[in-house]
């Protein structure tokens, strides 16, 4: 099935519902900052999240109750500190309990990879002598038929809906990926549904590179044009990490109340037409 | 002689470990600062990898986090992020990680876990991320840390990853078959893994250090290597490359709304 | 170690030895001609050649007898028929027995895949009712440690060398690889030693795309500047695949004489400068 | 009406088999005619995939090879071999794998490898390439094949890749879920597999081919359906544009020196 044009709206009341395993990628890079926005504002619950990074679009999602469960290799605020949402979650319960399971960045981008290729278990040579086997069941260990050598299993990540921000799309719906492309391929590939927001949608690819990172129309569920829909992360081209930002966020979310304020009136007020003035404010 | 802070000491110290031919896995934070003064001074030709994909950048500021645009700008190749831990890391094509760490104990094993219980932590630090498979893919490992008494303990509350384990050939068992943490370079000194042991042994004090400074901010019982040097100090040319790159790295985080 | 520019008479004798085990790759495209005929002029014995789709470079190597044992999954003349000295080796054992080991090309991806990312082994939904296990050891099923599903098992390559060839080279000796581009990397990667020929050598990549399938130079041994140096393959951008000569080989290899004929003619006589003349005459 | 070979026949009917959305995985020869007929016919949206990695290609000559350059050119990606059959075959992205065969069972098990004995073949072929994953990993697989008593044999020699194997549920029991051959068309008729047995039975003869035609050039016992169809000619613009694609590809192979 080719890929719809859809609102952002749309495309997460189709795809995306309560008790949904979600993985919204992005390395720094593309995160889909508006479509976490939006799954916020429809109330959305019980979501499991994945992502290797968990920063501040999950920290948001954490905070204002959407999820159950993270599945993550790293959560933090990359060269700022803590994210305070997810860590009072873990340490005090708030909004409310929330369940962790935690690998390396290794184990998960080998478990996006067999999910985007179809296997049941990633095997790689991973966490030998580290003690997160202990506390993670979901991590085992077999053997090499051949060498006998001990290599490390992880199941495969398999979301019911990925999320990822792109660069472009053309008007069949192909999208293309440029810069630090991170596993937002893979994690596309690895999901039964995916909303790919986009900087643009242009008339066509011909000016692509044959090797460049893409996915066909068929591969991709729902297409939204969000301009600055990845800020305060950035899409390479258009406009920079809003660094600043970054570190004002470590301020606003350290404190329940102010964090709930800026969910409100960014959030709950906001929508994705917003995010244009931030793409244009950190152009530079 | 030029003034200098302790950390401008440390950063220092650890950028001279990196080889112009080296091809390192750089950890956020200080080993990120480090490697790229080693690249900016006596090591020209040393290629940067970061997690995010970056193989042989040249950022002109330091990124916040490891995936920033001058990362990819100024790389030779930019890959997805699978492909960096498969065929790059795993495959076994870097030569040295560079990591920092919450706690660290005498054997260079690493938390970046959890402080107290993992399941009812007192404090939740943010993770391994790519540190455990650094750890042991990568040649050999330099660890860099400000010294104290609660970062240096006798039992890190939670392995997340491997350094020489138990001591001696304990991590040799897991398989491993990377030298593992060669260097520790702290704010106060150099420490060295004992050869046969694996402890770490102070092998150079930084100027103006005494042994009794290391000690009281180390919670295991310090060794010193029979022959200490001291570290030479920051020279001029390195000191003003290192506050060059600061300020423009503090410029550039600064400019954006 | 950083790459060397080399003679290809150079970066043969220094990399190659009788006995090693080789895998010159090329997907139809980009497959190292010159590069086999220096291994045919140099009279190197008793290689393991590797080859998803040994095609009429093998041909030549094995009708030349440089080769012991063929690692391989599917060994034709594209479009044309059989490879007659390939089937000669195995049938007739001239110019000598040639031992087989046979996979399918799913099997070898991986296996070349297995081999770039430093694992024993490569784990993949393969072979599901397929007779190959039966006739080839190297084939065998393991069990995902937690569904339990049967996935097959082949263990990775890794060559002494590999040889192929490449559009670009920068004067740092960075490598481009453009258009289909197979398993190269890959193969390089999984390799003790590399041979990368080129099309040409260009003072920088500052025009290359982000995210362009590339080796850096301290991942590559030898460099070789040849034009031409695929023909009657192709290299995507330069000269186009000599279709005909393909068709003509099927004629030359049927028979001994006329086969030996040719390699002394063209092989033993000839040198890697004799490219750049079918380069030209290919470009149209 | 139009005069026609019977090769043509039998292409522009495995063209037919083709949906506008479908994803097709195209094997070399008669199957890549067949599916860029489909593509210039019908089904101008179909998705053509070939091994070397081309998505979404769009040759205006058929390929020789599996990589010829057009392939690329007109492709809307190109991605390496390895991803092509991780990401993309073993990743169920594909609805349609379209093979041909030297030797073929009525339960579509397919033989590329050997006549003969493996280890002392009387003939060697060139083996599996794609074939045995494509055969698993495909929603579902067309057979395309001249039909001769010498190919369509009781027993293949050696299965490269499965079809339904034994027959019944055969198939399910290697763990492979998907649907397999679900339809062989030659150049005497249209077989499809019984939906109980999974055997090939006859559901559409093309005109002027006798059922005698098909049992002289089976080599196995020949199953009728209850109700057979007559395949519906080739009409002229079928025709058309099957021998303009032959001729400019006859043109582009002999161009070269």
């Amino acid at each position: 099935m080719v890929a719809r044009f859809m609102s952002l709206k749309d495309a997460v009341s189709s795809c995306i519902k309560d008790g949904d395993t979600v993985s919204m990628e992005g390395f720094t890079h593309l995160i889909p900052h508006a479509a976490g926005h939006e799954v916020i504002r429809q109330g959305i619950k019980d979501l499991t999240l994945i992502r290797m990074t968990p920063d501040m679009i999950y920290d948001q999602l954490i905070g204002a109750g959407c999820a159950k469960k993270l599945v993550f290799s790293w959560g933090g605020n990359p060269g700022v500190g803590s994210l305070h949402r997810l860590r009072e979650a873990i340490q005090d319960g708030w909004p409310h309990k929330l369940e962790i399971e935690e690998h390396s960045h290794a184990a998960m981008a080998n478990a996006y990879d067999a999910g985007a290729a179809g296997l049941p278990c990633a095997v790689f040579k991973g966490y030998r002598g580290a003690e997160l086997p202990r506390v993670n069941k979901n991590i085992k260990f077999i053997e090499c038929p051949f060498t006998g050598e001990r290599l490390a299993a992880v199941p495969a990540i398999r979301p019911d809906v990925t999320v990822v921000h792109a660069q472009k799309a053309n008007k069949k719906g192909d999208v293309l990926f440029e810069g630090i492309v991170g596993v937002q391929k893979e994690a596309v590939l690895a999901a039964k549904k995916s909303i790919i927001t986009v900087e643009e949608i242009v008339d066509n690819f011909d000016d692509v590179p044959y090797n460049a990172v893409m996915l066909p129309n068929w591969a991709v569920t729902a297409i939204v044009e969000v301009p600055g829909g990845a800020h305060p992360s950035y899409a390479q081209g258009y406009y920079k990490r809003d660094n600043a930002f970054y570190k004002a966020w470590d301020t606003i979310a350290k404190d329940r109340d102010s964090f709930s304020a800026w969910i409100n009136e960014h959030v709950m007020n906001g929508g994705p037409e917003d995010f244009a003035a931030k793409r244009d404010a950190n152009k530079g | 002689m030029v003034d200098y802070t302790p950390t401008e000491m440390m950063t220092v110290s650890a950028s001279r470990a990196l080889k112009n031919d080296d091809v390192c896995f750089v950890g956020i934070g200080m080993p990120s600062a480090a490697c790229n003064l080693a690249r900016l001074t006596h090591a020209p030709e040393l290629t940067l990898i970061y997690e995010s994909g970056t193989i042989g950048t040249k950022p002109d500021v330091l990124p916040l986090s490891i995936g920033d645009g001058e990362l990819c700008e100024t790389a030779v190749n930019t890959v997805p992020v699978p492909e960096m831990f498969r065929y790059w890391l795993q495959g076994g094509k870097i030569s040295v990680g560079f990591l920092g760490a919450a706690q660290l104990d005498k054997y260079g094993n690493i938390n970046t876990t959890v402080i107290g219980d993992y399941d009812n932590p007192k404090v939740r630090l943010p993770g391994g991320g790519g540190a455990p498979e650094i750890a042991t893919s990568c040649g050999e490992v330099f660890l860099v840390m400000k010294q104290t008494k609660r970062g240096f303990v006798e039992k890190i509350d939670f392995i997340t990853s491997l350094g020489h384990g138990t001591g001696g050939n304990d991590r040799a068992s897991y398989g491993v078959d990377t030298k593992g943490p060669s260097r520790l370079i702290t704010d106060l000194c150099i420490m060295e893994p004992h050869p046969v042991g694996k402890q770490f042994i102070v092998t150079s004090i930084h100027p103006g250090v005494t042994r009794e400074d290391i000690i009281a901010n180390t919670g295991w019982t310090v060794e010193f290597a029979d022959e200490i040097a001291q570290t030479p100090v920051p020279d001029a040319n390195e000191l003003q490359i290192l506050r060059d790159l600061h300020a423009r790295t503090a410029k550039a985080h600064e400019g954006q709304q």
